[in-house]
């Protein structure tokens, strides 16, 4: 690659993710995001269209690196869009859109093409980012405030594995009523103990079982509430491996299914196949079978995948920051925070 | 006699001796046939005494010393080892005084004993056979003596397992920890108990030790079984019934009908002490509460003026018949079935180790069908491990996954195979826990889910959830997570009693999940099942 | 230019063209009634325009294509109309329109296929019903991707045109197998996906197809297969059938046959399939979903008054 | 520029650590003539990448790469990377030390000494290593070690593994003695010496409270060392190897006051270090399952196919090839009909029609015409030209005539047999000990299965067993009982009674069937006399221990059957054991006799079972004859009554 230096700052960024300085993906948003801002503010870039350059080699280059990384491409697609806009209003030009009827009718004069370069572009779109920080650090707080309109007295509610966002949200519903939570503990990686103890720990009356008792007790159960990795195009879910049983085991005692989202972790991807090599990726067995289980290991393959994929019909609710959407409404909210063209990059 | 004589004087052997030896022992049987088998019976007696020194040789050359006489020595012989014995094995007063006990009973029932062996003495030699048979008897009782008094002893020192496990240290250790704190861990544990699952039986380790010695008076055998089912090192089903059954016969072996009592009758109660014993170990299977019926069923049906010995062997065989009927047999009838329709090419996913299923396929690997396995597992059991060693020494290619990823390969499964513990009245299908979500997955990528299910498992119970009746499986078990070196922050439940772990021990899984139930009689839907308990029900009666 | 005229055009077009759609044949002979007509007003012109499309509907071509087609072209004539003030050049902008217009469409197709391909893994098997253009390419691009795949196509009776499908998939190379348009079910459980072409995208989100897709759709939803949907933008049509029935007449049969008098004994060209049917719609503005599944009543309502589908942003956008 | 970066933003306590490149060994022949061992492809990728990559995701910010051999190479790959800003140049400098004059593993660390690069802790890396460890827990554990025993030198990382286990090399077996604070106490590669014997100082035992040995464990061949490893080498010149260096530290601790730890890595932490052909196997095998992960084989630079082959740009897989668990390279070009398994072929190999190769691994460059067979263990340099169908077995090929050349060991003018091991003969048949220390890993798998099958009948639980109770593992388990009481009896003379006691109340513990006992029982007996000293007096002792435990086998041989068990017995020990003395059957047998245990009827029988051809019927033979004729004559003088 020529310009090294220029793409390093993604670079290090990648680097982090991969060396685990960086994991929930809230840290990675932030960091993206400033690492945006400086891009911006800093970057030596004439017009809008090579600042939106700059920022899809950067996203091509996660995608490269981190396949499975959707936040930080996310974070960029909506700056791209962002851009877009400022330059709009900025140069007071449409956006030639996608209907058939603006094909046609645009003329060659009022094409944009989001070159020309204009005077107070950057100042303006690094306005529109910190507003849009502003957002992403309040927005877990936003999500935990709407706990009380999901959680009434005395239910049972269940939830898989270990989720910041999620742990917030039932900590601020037991500020003003007393509930039930069932932990999956989430094999091989068991941070539902640690979830568990935390809920226990302010005064949530928790109890763990293992993956195989979700069934058992989804009975009993009123709401599941999950955090996700990534939420796809089609209302679909990219999570944590055994959530889509869960989620099979709810819709099979109609008990509904609730996502807490940010709006980050919408992506505009569809999958084909849950199994598709981009979508979902296997780590060590040793989770599952540690290595010193001996020769017989030779023998047999064994499958340790992280995600699963959940499909649309199985959740109930997404609530982000904006509030509750039905998975047919993700489409909507694509369309808000990215630009049609950003979609596949 | 002078047989014993010139053996004694025989050392290094020249022919010239050994011959006239021969000679004389030859001619010894020849003269004395009457009394032969008596000399027999009698060093089958003397087995505790004899080797005790040259005095036993002696007197149990004494050819003409009485039966009576005989068996006093011996019994003080006995006394002695005992005592011996006991010293040996130090245990607590508490012990000592209840292994008195056994022996006073015991020797009530050596009495009895004497008596009874006088008639038969009055009778023909063809009942000194039997005779032989009942000292055979009384020996094992003698022993079995030793061995509770033993065993007890274990138990004060280290409380479970019987049976060898890999590591008691740990085992010690860790009962030791428990044992301090006792009282408050129990309140504790009540306090923990989830509402929803308060009233089902919940397996305490802390209490395992003192299950097993508030009761005396078990056969041995029992015993044994009782702590196996505690610590679940028998597990499944099938082989929790097959030990019972093992365990009943060797009661029925040993059984001594006190004066005056019908066999069978007295069996019932022994028996009754003994299953009390037992559920308190660990609720009945619904499998061995079958077996169990069956049992007592035919028991009863034995007409009771044939001699103990014949009922006995009555007794015995009915247990094998059923033994070989109802699990061996069936179990091929299924494995036949199953092995229909298992084909090339085809992808089985199973879940957790199930002695018949492992038996369908190994089978069906046998027959030359080209097959992989997926052998799905879920802690806290890890039974799967087991069943994937057991397929793969069968030569077997699987592959080996969490519940967890039963998604991710169920799109390449061609089949699933299930175990049961139980079919209900109600179609319902109970079995290990998360056997139910397994199916629940296949269903959603609508694959053929087969439950393998001997019909003897099937029950007249009713049931919708997997509350009503369960297990409660030791929490702690949850909270260790393996592979990791730092403790999972659950392993301080105990101190905050708004943690728990909960580990149910089974399921049900809903018909509709299921295509099609395997029984030898045939393969059929699950909602037939009272149907097929209809026919039992005819054709025991 | 009369009526026999334009029907002989635009009946040449399909035929000597294999790979231009109804929909694309009847825009092109629009145009040529533009080019021709003699008409000296906007009004005469689009009377002219509206007889052309008569005369192409009572062809035995499909009309769902024809109609959406020229339906969107005329809007965008009578836009033109709007911002120009003689008619010489207004019809000039109309023609160039008009073939931007066309070249946007044979675009269109491309990025369809572009898309889709994706969806095609190694070593899947794939449903098709009846012949689809883009279906065809798609599958023909995935082959080149050297990804290995099989194909079953549906006989789809009364034309058989899956025949010829499974002739052109052949000679492809890729490995085809003709059934019966019975055998669906048959055939549906080893199948991973399914994907179809579409006459018409109506706006619920639900596609007007060759008879026998909602006998697949359905299907398919019981063995929980996906349904892919692969069809060019211009066949969005405003239209919200409730069901079979209230499915236009044109739509359904042929005009001879619509002309002779009793079509309850006829069979119909196409059927309804509802958006809950489909997985994914393969446009190319880009993957829609369809809406979530109008079970319920008020969902229907709610939809069809705010205009809430994606579908149908796509044509508000265009009105 | 980048390095400056890099430079930039750690300035304090920068972790290092030193990645030697060269093994001085030629384990790697012939491929190693012309490739260093750092640039051996991996799934298409250079060794040292994977290794770079580990240290910097492990959190090392400065290495030095130290090689002797094949210099330039290393460092021009090293430079291009950083070049194309792999990952790891990122948060890591790298620089590539340079000293031709070192010879060994102990030269190298002395030179660094010299140059004195290194300040504090820092981690030592043998040529080879692959893992996902995160190293700073590690360090910091070493540091806090250091803090309380300040003559800590070195922890050594350990992998946990299974015996037999996938990547144990039986080159390698370990054995390790610690105390309770992991603290090295014995430390000794078994290797592949013959004797099973091993001995350890009595003092590990008397002087630590508690000790625990491991022999389930794999050197990765990684070391956290204090800044006292390099003095330490300098001052002593014998240490050659790392090996050198722990022992001579354990041998004489107090003199050079410093100690050796070491580290288990458990869980999901994985390392391995591929220093011969077999543990390139082995971690490619551990890669391809992802053991390693995140360290994956790059899917950029490889196709994925069906089980388990890999093949590398450029490279074509025709219909009719038959791959499994097979490496290509890139631009491989494959025949009609060839088949590969459990092997690897390197980049730009031509490979002709219905060729097979097995458990091999051929250079770059290599040419296979038509019809050849490379297979067990073969290995071929790069540039090797093999003619229509060669067959190749177990052996070494080298393109250039090498200098030990025989006649014969020519096989086309570009392929000549290589000798390194001078009892290596080609064509000798694979047997168990070969396919042991073999090059590679020659799959065998029903050795593994059954070992697994005891592995679990061991365990003696009887869960779910679907054989009849009392199942086999529990006679099993009785038969060692009996033994460890009979023992025990003897050692401190037990009354037999008592013995007997045991032995009944052992039998119900495990209910084990009244010939099972019997037969056991002789067993044991049998096998605690023939436990003697093969002395002058050898019958003398034999005889003891029988009448001692006469009781015993009285008690238990009473009748016909039982006889036949004990006989069984005999024949079963005689069997098993071949160190059996030749006369010891007739002699017990006698013994037996004369007791009257067994009776001769029951040995006539008995012996009419056996197979004429047996070296027992042999041994047996005189002793029944004898019986015969003295029935015979004793027959006689009955008639002469």
């Amino acid at each position: 690659m020529p310009d090294v230096e220029n793409l390093l700052d993604i670079r290090r960024l990648i680097s982090d993710i991969q060396h685990k300085k960086l994991v929930r993906s809230y840290d990675i948003a932030l960091r993206t995001e400033e690492l945006l801002e400086e891009l911006i503010s800093k970057g030596q870039w004439k017009s809008a269209k090579e600042l939106m350059n700059l920022v899809k080699t950067r996203i091509q280059l996660v995608r490269e690196n981190l396949p499975q990384e959707a936040t930080a491409p996310n974070i960029m697609r909506h700056t791209l869009k962002v851009i877009r806009e400022e330059y709009q209003s900025a140069s007071k030009k449409k956006d030639e859109g996608q209907s058939l009827h603006e094909l046609v009718t645009a003329t060659p004069s009022n094409v944009l093409d989001y070159s020309d370069s204009l005077i107070d572009l950057r100042s303006s779109i690094v306005d529109h980012l910190t507003e849009y920080k502003v957002e992403l650090e309040s927005s877990s707080e936003n999500i935990a405030a709407q706990a009380l309109e999901h959680i009434h007295t005395n239910e049972i509610i269940l939830t898989v594995g270990k989720s910041k966002t999620v742990e917030k949200f039932l900590k601020r519903a037991a500020k003003d009523r007393t509930f039930n939570v069932i932990v999956v503990e989430g094999a091989p990686l068991y941070d539902g103990h640690t979830m568990a103890a935390s809920l226990a720990k302010s005064n949530i009356q928790t109890t763990v079982i293992a993956d195989s008792a979700v069934f058992a007790m989804m009975s009993r159960v009123n709401k599941v509430i999950i955090g996700t990795h990534t939420v796809l195009a089609n209302g679909g879910l990219r999570a944590a491996s055994g959530i889509h049983a869960v989620a099979l085991a709810a819709k099979h005692y109609s008990v509904p299914v609730m996502v807490l989202s940010h709006m980050y972790k919408f992506s505009p991807t569809y999958v084909g196949s849950p199994n598709h090599e981009a979508f979902n990726v296997c780590v060590s067995p040793a989770g599952v079978i540690p290595y010193a289980t001996g020769p017989i290991l030779k023998q047999i393959e064994v499958y340790n995948p992280v995600y699963d994929y959940v499909p649309p019909e199985l959740v109930t609710l997404f609530i982000s920051h904006q509030g509750g959407n039905s998975p047919s409404y993700v489409y909507r909210l694509l369309s808000e925070l990215y630009h049609q063209d950003d979609y596949d990059l | 006699m002078d047989k014993m004589k010139s053996k004694a004087s025989t050392d290094g052997s020249t022919k010239k001796e050994k011959k006239n030896k021969r000679k004389q022992s030859k001619d010894s049987q020849d003269d004395v046939k009457p009394i032969s088998n008596e000399v027999s019976c009698e060093d089958n007696k003397n087995e505790l005494v004899d080797e005790k020194n040259d005095s036993t040789k002696n007197d149990a050359t004494a050819q003409k010393l009485s039966e009576k006489e005989l068996r006093r020595l011996e019994w003080e012989k006995k006394l002695q080892s005992q005592k011996g014995d006991k010293e040996v094995t130090t245990i607590s007063n508490t012990k000592t005084t209840q292994q008195q006990k056994q022996l006073s009973e015991k020797e009530l029932r050596k009495l009895e004993w004497e008596k009874k062996l006088q008639e038969q003495k009055a009778g023909d030699t063809a009942n000194s056979a039997l005779s032989k048979a009942e000292l055979k008897a009384k020996r094992r009782e003698q022993q079995e003596a030793q061995r509770q008094a033993k065993l007890a002893a274990e138990k004060a020192k280290k409380p479970p397992s019987t049976t060898p496990t890999k590591d008691t240290a740990k085992e010690v250790s860790k009962v030791e920890k428990k044992t301090v704190p006792k009282k408050e861990t129990k309140k504790i544990i009540d306090l923990h108990r989830v509402q929803l699952v308060q009233h089902l039986y919940a397996e305490m380790p802390q209490k395992q030790d003192s299950k097993l010695l508030v009761y005396n008076n078990i056969h041995p055998a029992f015993v044994k079984l009782g702590s196996q089912y505690l610590n679940k090192t028998i597990l499944g089903s099938n082989a929790r019934t097959l030990a019972l059954m093992a365990a009943l016969k060797r009661l029925i072996y040993d059984i001594q009908t006190p004066p005056k009592q019908e066999l069978c009758r007295y069996l019932e109660n022994v028996l009754q002490t003994c299953t009390n014993f037992l559920q308190n170990c660990r609720p009945f299977a619904v499998s061995m509460v079958n077996a169990l019926r069956n049992f007592k069923l035919h028991s009863t049906q034995i007409d009771t003026n044939l001699i103990d010995s014949e009922k006995k062997a009555r007794l015995q065989d009915i247990i094998d018949v059923y033994i070989n009927d109802d699990i061996y047999k069936a179990g091929d009838a299924i494995s036949l079935k199953v092995n229909e329709k298992i084909s090339d090419g085809d992808v089985i996913l199973i879940y957790g180790c199930s002695s018949l299923l492992k038996k369908i396929l190994v089978d069906a690997h046998k027959d030359g069908k080209k097959f992989k396995v997926i052998v799905a597992d879920c802690r806290p059991l890890l039974e799967g491990k087991e069943m994937l060693r057991r397929l793969v020494v069968a030569g077997i290619k699987c592959t080996y996954i969490f519940l967890n990823g039963a998604s991710y390969v169920m799109n390449s499964v061609t089949k699933v195979l299930l175990g049961a513990h139980a079919l209900l009245t109600n179609g319902y299908v109970m079995s290990r826990i998360g056997t139910a979500q397994i199916a629940l997955v296949a269903k959603a990528y609508n694959k053929p889910v087969l439950v393998c299910c001997e019909t003897y498992k099937f029950s007249e119970r009713v049931q919708t959830d997997s509350f009503v009746y369960n297990e409660i499986g030791d929490p702690d078990l949850l909270s260790k997570t393996p592979g990791t070196e730092d403790p999972s922050p659950l392993s301080k439940w105990k101190e905050n009693n708004k943690l728990t772990p909960l580990n149910l021990l089974y399921d049900v899984t809903p018909p509709d999940f299921v295509t099609a139930v395997v029984t030898e009689i045939a393969i059929l839907p699950c909602t037939s099942v009272p149907v097929v308990l209809r026919i039992n029900a005819i054709d025991t009666t | 230019m009369d009526g026999a005229k334009v029907r002989e055009f635009f009946c040449k077009i399909i035929r000597e063209d294999e790979d231009v759609s109804v929909g694309v044949a009847a825009i092109r002979t629009l145009m040529e009634i533009i080019k021709h007509s003699k008409s000296e007003t906007v009004q005469e012109l689009e009377t002219n325009l509206k007889d052309g499309i008569n005369v192409m509907k009572n062809t035995d071509y499909p009309v769902a294509a024809i109609n959406s087609g020229c339906e969107l072209f005329l809007r965008f004539i009578t836009l033109a109309a709007l911002d120009t003030r003689c008619f010489s050049d207004c019809k000039k902008i109309m023609l160039d329109r008009g073939h931007l217009f066309i070249k946007k469409l044979d675009e269109a197709r491309g990025k369809i296929v572009r898309l889709a391909s994706k969806f095609i893994e190694d070593g899947s098997k794939v449903l098709t019903h009846s012949r689809s253009r883009v279906v065809l390419q798609t599958l023909r691009k995935a082959h080149k991707q050297n990804k290995r795949f099989e194909v079953f196509v549906t006989i789809s009776a009364p034309d058989n045109s899956g025949k010829q499908m499974c002739k052109e998939l052949q000679a492809e190379g890729i490995p085809c197998t003709l059934i019966l348009d019975s055998a669906v079910g048959y055939i549906m459980e080893q199948v991973h996906f399914i994907m179809v072409g579409a006459e018409g995208v109506v706006e619920s989100g639900g596609i007007v197809n060759k008879v026998g897709s909602y006998t697949m759709a359905v299907c398919a939803k019981e063995m929980k297969k996906p349904f892919y949907v692969l069809t060019e933008s211009f066949k969005f049509s405003r239209l919200f059938p409730l069901g079979q029935q209230d499915l236009p007449e044109e739509y359904k049969f042929k005009s001879s046959v619509r002309k002779s008098s009793d079509l309850k004994k006829v069979h119909p060209l196409v059927d309804y399939t509802p958006p809950a049917y489909i997985t994914l719609l393969f446009t190319d503005l880009g993957i829609l979903t369809p809406s979530a599944p109008l079970s319920t009543y008020k969902n229907i309502i709610w939809k069809s008054i705010m205009n809430m589908t994606p579908i149908q942003d796509v044509l508000i956008m265009d009105h | 520029m980048l390095r400056k970066e890099s430079q930039m933003v750690h300035k304090e306590n920068i972790v290092q650590a030193i990645v030697l490149t060269d093994t001085f060994d030629d384990e790697f022949l012939p491929i190693s003539e012309h490739l260093p061992h750092a640039l051996l492809p991996v799934f298409n990728r250079p060794l040292i990448d994977y290794t770079l990559e580990f240290l910097s995701l492990g959190g090392i910010e400065e290495t030095f790469l130290f090689s002797s051999a094949h210099v330039e190479a290393v460092k021009r790959y090293v430079n291009k990377c950083i070049e194309n800003g792999e990952g790891w140049t990122l948060t890591m400098k790298v620089n590539v030390m340079v000293s031709e004059s070192c010879r060994s593993f102990g030269d190298c660390l002395r030179d660094l000494d010299a140059k004195g690069v290194l300040r504090g802790e820092f981690v030592l890396l043998e040529p080879g290593t692959v893992s996902n460890v995160d190293l700073l827990p590690l360090l910091k554990k070493h540091n806090i070690t250091t803090k309380s025993d300040k003559g800590c030198a070195m922890t050594l990382i350990l992998q946990e593994s299974a015996i037999r286990g996938i990547g144990r090399c039986p080159h390698e077996e370990l054995l390790v003695a610690t105390d309770s604070h992991s603290k090295l106490l014995f430390y000794k590669k078994l290797g592949s010496s013959k004797d099973n014997k091993l001995e350890f100082p009595l003092e590990i035992f008397l002087d630590n409270a508690s000790v625990s040995l491991h022999h389930n464990l794999n050197d990765t061949h990684m070391a956290i060392c204090s800044s006292s490893v390099l003095p330490l080498f300098s001052d002593n010149f014998d240490f050659q190897t790392k090996d050198d260096f722990v022992r001579g530290l354990l041998m004489n601790e107090e003199i050079l006051g410093s100690t050796v730890y070491c580290h288990i890595l458990k869980g999901n932490q994985f390392a391995g270090s591929i220093t011969n052909w077999r543990m390139y196997q082995a971690l490619s095998y551990e890669l391809r399952n992802n053991w390693v992960h995140p360290l994956i084989p790059s899917t950029k630079r490889n196709r994925k196919l069906k089980n388990d082959v890999f093949i590398g740009e450029g490279t074509k897989i025709s219909e009719t090839a038959e791959l499994n668990d097979a490496v290509l390279g890139d631009d491989v070009a494959l025949g009609k009909n060839v088949r590969i398994e459990d092997s690897f072929v390197f980049s730009n190999t031509k490979i002709g029609d219905n060729v097979v190769i097995t458990h091999s691994i051929i250079g770059e460059h290599c040419t296979i015409q038509s019809g050849s067979e490379i297979t067990s263990g073969s290995i071929l340099e790069n540039g090797c030209v093999l003619e229509k169908d060669t067959f190749v077995k177990n052996s070494l090929l080298v393109a250039k005539i090498p200098d030990n050349y025989e006649n014969g060991d020519k096989l086309a003018d570009k392929a000549y047999r290589l000798r390194i091991f001078p009892d290596e003969d080609d064509n000798i048949s694979i047997n168990e000990l070969d396919r042991k220390l073999s090059r590679l890993d020659i799959g065998d798998f029903n050795y593994e299965s059954d070992e697994i099958e005891d592995a679990f009948s061991d365990s003696g639980d009887e869960q779910l067993s679907y054989t009849q109770t009392p199942p086999p593992d529990d006679t099993k388990l009785f038969y060692t009982e009996v033994i460890d009481s009979l023992t025990r009896g003897l050692e401190d003379k037990l009354p037999c009674d008592n013995l007997i006691l045991e032995i009944n109340s052992s039998r119900y513990a495990y209910n084990v069937i009244l010939k099972e006992v019997n037969f056991n029982i002789v067993k044991a007996v049998l096998i605690l006399s023939l436990r003697q000293p093969e002395t002058t007096q050898y019958f003398g002792n034999l005889s003891r221990v029988l009448t001692y435990f006469a009781p015993v086998l009285k008690n238990y041989i009473r009748n016909e059957s039982a006889m036949k068990d004990c006989l069984e017995a005999i024949q079963d020990v005689a069997v098993s054991s071949e160190s059996l003395h030749e006369k010891c059957v007739t002699f017990i047998l006698q013994y037996f006799y004369h007791k009257d245990y067994i009776s001769e009827d029951a040995i006539l029988n008995w012996f009419s079972t056996l197979t004429t051809s047996s070296k027992l019927y042999k041994q047996v033979k005189p002793f029944t004859d004898w019986l015969k004729e003295a029935e015979e004559e004793s027959g006689e003088e009955e008639s002469e009554q």
